[in-house]
């Protein structure tokens, strides 16, 4: 086995703790894009614009009294946030971020691990993570608790089905579970979302549903079930379910970015590279090439970051059935006409134009045979 | 003896774990307990396959056991609600004297496949690091294997077909 | 749960008397309140749920009865404003002018037309402040939030009028017995006509936009909680919630008081009662509201606000300086001692909620022997557990906002 | 057009000696009843072709302790919305016997009036569903609106009564 | 049932297929908050930026003094009658000799309180005040408190400060209304 | 514990100690600026709070503005308006339900001192039942006269020390409202 390098450790290191700050970071946003969203200015008393808050209360809730229920299963009580923070974390492990750094006549990829099942890695964490809350919302032993837990659990099954349908459509075209080289073959703006416009609406709505997010936050819908799964959660523990939520939705842009926008690709970055080059010389042109790939990345991130607030202060949010519906009903069957579509125009040998072709196929027989579909009136 | 190798160390300690959790999952009182301990058994499971190089196989594993089945299985115990008298039925003299019946005849059988079963050293010379990999599982699957496979997945397609078919109730209930 | 002793005599009846669920079928309890966010943290819902499923709802209130009707019997007249003000928070001023006319109506006092006018504006603005605030929370309790801050900026500039008005935001004390406390400034004309012309039809609109055809919303109220007409007149429904059954039943038409019938609007009612019908019915209420204010700005009349009755009307400070008679009447008017006549009246008016109805009796002294307040909420609140029976948490916290039950209502 | 006489005259036939002290204060109609006759007029008056009292607007309570033998009055307002006529019918009760049969079977909405009204006045509807209180806590043990007893709460320290013979 | 000519159905028509996509909902819907995203901020910062209350706003009660500092209250006991939460209680006093540049008439409130946390702002004293004694600032709450004991105001909180004297345009409605048409001929209409 | 015993602590640096000192600072600050209320909303004043959430005032920029209806993780306990005797032993399970450091704002007359309703029902001041920090008059009082509270308490949380439960005024406190001091 290779051993670790310094460097390699130094990569994880930063992903760690970039990702730690970020997730933290987002709690201010959120903040501030709600309040801006509603015509408000949002905190602005910690520190210069408020940028303390984070900290402000990442301090209160350690110092916080922490409560056991006297019912609940304690052991499974304090697992709960842990395991929901653990599996939000892991997953940051397989995405890369940008190219490649040239250290020491080494070439090192920015990445945590670079494993040639990237995407199912990412998959199957995602999987996982609703154990953190139904763990915590059983153990309560508080009915929102449980009913909150048991929204989480169905509503995750559900949604990974359509997700994971997706992802095989994006698995076809690009030959691969690498999510490097799903992000390689979108090289300058050749992105994925131009492909399978479909997929990506598909995948970004269960990416909501797994994140909890509004229109699908019923696990936690405030005004129904008080808090739900983490009713009665106070401190740190809260604090480690908060940031699970705010790290899943980082994790979850970061893998979108990746799947449909191209990762660190940007149009133009050949000619940046060269230029780059030029100037620079090979090793320093590369790294800063690299660098401005991670902005072209985390500039995705945080435009899906913004979108998630954006959403989320917008809408109203489903039903539980309305919700079992649209994942079972509605986006499995898309998923799986988006991945025959896929595999169609893949075989086509233009996979651009077949997929458009197919795409419009598909929405003139659904309109076509929408009369026929129609549920009897529910309205008057 | 103490010269074991990273890998070695990984394996003895998965199994140990493994083992931790196969024990907890049929000792544990609380159903929940068993079920966290069967996830336990299923990631140090997938931890042995990795060790395997079996990378696919290991996370596969993850995704269908611990990341699906395994959640329905705790939303439904959780809808239960067991109740301790319940549990306690699974410790009555005739659940003990059946168990241990069936744990002697495995623990045999599992005795007499040992004595016949040979161990051959991996040559490193012949060894092909990719054969556990995704790829070669793919073709294997879709090559040699793909008559099996595809029946497979129709023996699937019927299983889910019906168990809508049962799970569906008579016309005119609600539908949830 | 106490069962019943009551024998019902047809199946009709058993239903009248919505009979609890009785048989046990492992059925889990789950209780609604009173400090659920949804219940706005005054009353306790113990719901009976099959899974999901509400099998059967179990209401009580009380958690904030404040005794007001004991309250009134000890008060003067004039001060039971500011219990009326504390009883539908949302929209004092109609409760105010409410308990003004039917005082009005047993001294036969009558209003001169520039105050009946004012008060027809202020009623108004009460009426879209509480339809704001009923839409804008089923908003929240759907899971929408920045509707309600967009609509609440406008009822903040409705404060700011009551503010110019009387001096206070939410318990206004508007108004007195024979008319208005004060005129119009010309501040709060150019405030009003702002908000009825340019402002709030703009908010409004775009609230509209951002609930009316989006599916989530739609497909959160639609036939949700829905009711009958003949079930809802039965359960005593009044006001937006009646007219969402397809009642057009409207105190303002049916019994026209302080110069509604000079004022041309529509009722708008609705197909089957559901979430979304009171909701469509509250937000056209809101431009038929605009509509009349804009009519009654428009046309306002000179003239005196208050009735020429020095018996009810407090005179003008200068007056009590000057002249004894003035003095006088200021001071029996303070002290309560006016002559009030024998007799009982009962006067409804449009409130947020339906018909506000005051029953006075009044025996001649300086308080009323009885007063009774109608108290719409507290009468169609009961109807809840029938609305919601079949339906799941999410839809009971929907209906419940979109009935708008406000406590100081409900509890009295 | 349904005048308050056309009802005065349609009720006379109909109870007779039963509905008594038609009066129109302020122009509404009032008249007397009596306790076993409630639940019929209100059936009565509701399923009436063409008076269609089909609105129970409100049902109350009023104490007279100095009224021998009539110190309750149990008070209904029926709205007939077609017609647009109010009326108000008044049970007297004595303290001795405050049973009035409900009116649930024919009005659902009379429920919490009703209770309401026991937990002011302890009026007792028989046949009531839950005749328990609604408003106050289980546990009072008096009926507060009645005019004996004070308003104030007990406890309240912060107030000078002594200085203006409050 | 329908009772008048006057009412009007509500437009509740199903939703067409596109809309049934909820796509367009969502889209009008980001597209309202987006805007709001970058219009102006209606906040007002409260400590820094302080919000006018209305000329006849009900803030903090304010015992007023007449223009040569005596005050004006008779302590005839109206603003107690007046008050709906019984918060106002006094002690009436005669004025002695030699008083007469402390107290306006001849008796005065030698003892006067408000409970301030009983007063539900009513304005129904300042109106009932013959005296135009008591009157509610229009430019100043009632601050906080942290301990019940400091909520009964005396005549030390409640007396006008004769250096920091309270000023409002117009003390009764007759004067504002007289003001109002001087600001209409002022201004030319 | 041990029998080690502790050196001559240099001067300056005795009491509490001289990291116990500055992390009740810091973590003081923390709170102040993070104080999440629970809006115990029964009437008028409720609105009035709908109002300080508003736009025009904000109390977002504080950092109070998620609003935690589960008590556990609550730090104000906002009592908006009229308690009734039957509302009281839920406002104290409330309150007892909440994690420390908790604190409790008595908005408005009505939660204050009962304000107008001085009736049989209502009881007169919710500090009858639970310790109240800071009272709000008016009814309702302006959002205003709310975030003037909201600082009074951002005052209160910063120089109050980290393990304010355990100061033996405390313990008297709660003990004197019958409410079980837990040990932690």
């Amino acid at each position: 086995m290779e051993s670790l390098s310094i460097v390699n450790v130094i990569i994880v290191l930063t992903i760690f703790f970039v990702s730690l700050g970020i997730a933290a970071y987002e709690t201010y946003f959120e903040r501030v894009v709600a309040a801006y969203i509603q015509d408000r200015v949002g905190p602005d008393y910690a520190g210069p614009y408020g940028l303390l808050q984070p900290l402000a209360d990442a301090f209160k809730m350690f110092f916080k009294e922490d409560f056991m229920p006297a019912k609940a299963d304690k052991l499974l009580f304090v697992m709960g946030p842990g395991l929901a923070l653990f599996t939000a974390l892991l997953t940051s492990a397989v995405i890369p971020f940008g190219d490649s750094l040239i250290i020491g006549g080494k070439e090192y990829l920015v990445q945590g691990i670079e494993v040639n099942i990237g995407i199912l890695w990412v998959f199957g964490i995602v999987a996982l993570g609703v154990y953190g809350i139904l763990i915590g919302g059983w153990a309560s032993n508080n009915k929102y608790s449980l009913y909150g837990a048991i929204r989480a659990a169905s509503s995750n099954i559900s949604y990974e089905l359509a997700m994971g349908m997706a992802i095989i459509a994006i698995i076809m075209t690009s030959e691969s579970l690498s999510v490097r080289a799903i992000v390689e073959q979108q090289h300058g703006i050749n992105w994925n979302v131009f492909y399978q416009p479909m997929g990506f609406l598909i995948f970004l709505t269960c990416a909501f549903a797994e994140c909890n997010r509004t229109p699908f936050d019923l696990p936690e819908s405030e005004n129904e079930l008080v808090a739900g799964y983490h009713t009665e959660y106070s401190s740190m523990k809260l604090g480690s379910y908060l940031f699970a939520e705010y790290l899943n939705m980082f994790v979850t842009s970061a893998v979108i970015s990746c799947l449909y926008f191209g990762g660190f690709n940007y149009p133009g970055m050949d000619w940046v590279h060269a230029t780059l080059v030029g100037l620079a010389g090979e090793t320093a042109g590369h790294n800063i090439a690299t660098f401005v790939g991670l902005g072209a990345f985390f500039t995705k991130i945080f435009f899906f970051i913004f979108l998630f607030m954006w959403v989320r202060w917008t809408v109203p949010r489903f039903r539980y059935d309305q919700l079992m519906n649209l994942g079972w009903k509605g986006l499995i069957p898309l998923a799986v006409v988006n991945m025959v579509i896929t595999a169609a125009a893949q075989l086509s040998g233009s996979p651009l134009i077949g997929g458009y072709i197919g795409l419009a196929i598909f929405l003139i027989v659904f309109v076509l045979l929408w009369p026929l579909t129609k549920p009897k009136s529910r309205m008057l | 003896m103490f010269s074991l190798s990273s890998i070695q160390w990984a394996f003895y300690i998965l199994a140990i774990l493994t083992l931790f959790g196969g024990l907890g999952t049929i000792m544990s009182k609380n159903p929940i307990h068993s079920v966290l301990y069967l996830i336990l058994t299923f990631f140090s499971l997938s931890a042995h396959y990795i060790l395997m190089n079996a990378q696919f196989l290991a996370v596969v594993n993850i995704i269908v056991y611990a990341g699906a089945i395994m959640v329905l299985f705790l939303f439904v115990i959780m809808f239960l609600n067991m109740k301790e008298q319940e549990a306690n039925e699974l410790k009555k003299n005739s659940t003990i004297i059946a168990a241990s019946i069936v744990g002697g005849t495995i623990g045999i059988i599992l005795v007499a496949m040992f004595r016949q079963v040979q161990t051959q050293p991996t040559n490193p010379n012949f060894y092909d690091s990719q054969i556990g990999m995704i790829e070669s599982l793919g073709k294997f699957l879709y090559k040699d294997y793909i008559l099996p496979f595809e029946l497979v997945s129709i023996l699937f397609l019927v299983a889910m077909v019906g168990a809508v078919m049962l799970g569906s109730k008579a016309k005119g209930e609600r539908d949830f | 749960m106490a069962e019943e002793v009551f024998e019902a005599k047809t199946t009709s009846d058993a239903l009248a008397m919505n009979r609890p669920v009785v048989e046990d079928k492992g059925y889990t309890t789950l209780n609604l309140g009173p400090t659920h966010p949804a219940t706005h943290g005054v009353f306790q819902n113990i719901l009976t749920m099959d899974g999901d499923t509400i099998v059967h709802g179990e209401q009580t209130v009380g958690y904030i009865h404040r005794a007001f009707e004991k309250i009134a019997e000890r008060r003067p007249f004039y001060q039971i404003t500011t219990l009326t003000d504390r009883l539908n928070y949302c929209s004092s001023p109609i409760n105010n002018f409410g308990w003004h006319m039917t005082v009005e109506k047993l001294l036969q006092v009558d209003v001169p037309k520039r105050a009946e006018y004012i008060r027809v504006i202020m009623m108004e603005l009460a009426r879209i402040s509480d339809h704001v605030i009923c839409n804008s929370i089923l908003g929240v309790d759907t899971g929408a939030y920045s509707g309600f801050l967009y609509v609440f900026q406008e009822r903040e500039k409705i404060y700011e009028i009551y503010e110019e008005v009387c001096g206070a935001r939410l318990t206004t004390n508007m108004g007195r017995i024979g008319g208005m406390e004060r005129d119009l400034s010309p501040t709060a004309i150019a405030k009003i006509k702002d908000l009825v012309y340019n402002s709030l039809p703009k908010v409004l609109a775009e609230f509209e936009k951002l609930f009316d055809r989006n599916r989530i919303f739609m497909d959160r109220t639609v036939n949700v909680g829905g009711i009958t007409p003949e079930r809802a007149l039965d359960y005593g429904f009044t006001g937006p919630n009646l007219r969402a059954a397809g009642v057009d039943y409207d105190v303002r038409v049916m019994e026209p008081y302080s110069s509604y019938d000079d004022f041309d609007f529509n009722i708008p009612i609705g197909h089957n009662g559901d979430t979304y019908d009171r909701y469509l019915v509250r937000n056209m209420e809101m431009w038929e509201s605009i509509k009349i204010i804009r009519q009654a700005i428009e046309n306002l009349p000179e003239g005196p606000y208050y009735a020429n009755e020095n018996h009810y009307y407090l005179p003008p400070k200068k007056e009590v300086y000057r002249s004894m008679e003035a003095l006088i009447y200021h001071f029996k008017i303070v002290m309560g001692e006016i002559d009030a006549p024998v007799g009982e009246v009962y006067h409804a008016v449009e409130g947020g909620n339906g018909e506000v109805g005051y029953y006075l009796i009044s025996d001649g002294g300086r308080t009323p022997y009885r007063l009774h307040f109608r108290r719409p909420c507290f009468i169609y609140y009961q109807a809840y557990p029938e609305m919601c029976k079949g339906l799941t948490i999410s839809d009971a916290v929907a209906i419940m906002s979109s009935l708008n039950v406000i406590a100081g209502e409900l509890d009295a | 057009m349904i005048t308050n006489q056309t009802v005065v005259d349609d009720l006379v036939t109909q109870f007779g000696t039963s509905v008594t002290e038609f009066e129109q204060p302020y122009g509404m109609l009032t008249f007397t009843t009596i306790p076993e006759q409630i639940v019929e007029i209100l059936a009565y008056l509701k399923n009436h072709k063409t008076l269609k009292f089909n609105f129970l607007t409100d049902i109350t309570g009023v104490h007279f302790p100095d009224v021998e033998e009539k110190e309750f009055c149990v008070v209904y307002h029926l709205h007939s919305l077609e017609n647009n006529v109010r009326v108000r019918i008044k049970v007297y009760l004595p303290e001795a016997n405050l049973h009035i049969p409900t009116v649930i079977p024919v009005f659902v909405g009379a429920n919490w009036m009703e209770r309401e009204t026991f937990d002011f006045y302890g009026i007792i509807f028989d046949g009531h569903p839950k005749m328990e209180r609604i408003l106050n806590m289980e546990d009072m043990d008096y009926h507060p609106m009645r005019k004996q007893y004070p308003l104030e709460d007990a406890t309240r320290d912060d107030k000078i009564d002594a200085l203006f013979g409050r | 049932m329908q009772l008048t000519d006057r009412s009007k159905k509500t437009d509740k028509r199903e939703l067409n297929l596109i809309e049934r996509t909820y796509l367009p909902g969502l889209a009008t819907g980001l597209g309202i908050t987006i805007k709001h995203f970058f219009s102006k901020k209606a906040t007002i910062r409260y400590p820094e930026q302080k919000r006018y209350l209305g000329p006849v706003f009900r803030g903090h009660h304010i015992l007023k003094r007449d223009d040569q500092g005596r005050e004006r209250c008779t302590a005839c006991g109206l603003c107690a009658v007046a008050c709906p939460a019984e918060a106002i209680s006094m002690v009436a006093g005669e004025r002695q000799k030699g008083e007469e540049h402390m107290y306006r008439e001849e008796k005065y409130a030698a003892q006067y309180e408000v409970n301030m946390l009983r007063c539900i702002f009513c304005g129904l004293c300042e109106e009932a005040c013959p005296k135009e004694a008591i009157y509610l600032r229009h430019d100043k709450f009632v601050p906080v408190f942290t301990s019940r004991d400091q909520v009964i105001y005396g005549k030390d909180q409640l007396v006008e400060d004769m250096k920091d004297r309270y000023n409002r345009d117009a003390w009764t409605k007759e004067d504002m209304e007289q003001m109002w048409v001087k600001q209409r001929i002022a201004n030319g209409v | 514990m041990s029998d080690i015993k502790m050196g001559e602590a240099p001067d300056g640096f005795e009491g509490a100690g001289f990291f116990a000192t500055s992390l009740d600072q810091v973590v003081g600050l923390a709170r102040s600026h993070s104080l999440w209320p629970l809006p115990f909303a029964t009437s008028c004043c409720g609105i009035e709070f709908m109002a300080t959430m508003g736009s025009h005032y904000d109390i977002s920029r504080f950092g109070s503005e998620r609003p935690s209806f589960s008590p556990r993780q609550a730090d104000i306990l906002m009592v908006m308006g009229t308690i009734a005797k039957k509302m009281g032993p839920i406002v104290k399970q409330v309150y007892q339900q909440m994690a420390e450091p908790k604190w409790v704002m008595a908005v408005g007359a009505c939660a204050s001192s009962g304000g107008i309703f001085d009736s049989y029902s209502v009881l007169q001041g919710i500090d009858r039942i639970i310790p109240v920090d800071v009272y709000v008059p008016g009814c309702p009082p302006r959002p205003e006269q709310i975030l003037d509270a909201l600082m009074e308490l951002k005052k209160m949380a910063r120089s109050e020390t980290t393990r304010r439960r355990n100061e033996p005024e405390y313990k008297a406190l709660l003990e004197s409202y019958n409410i079980p001091v837990l040990e932690g």
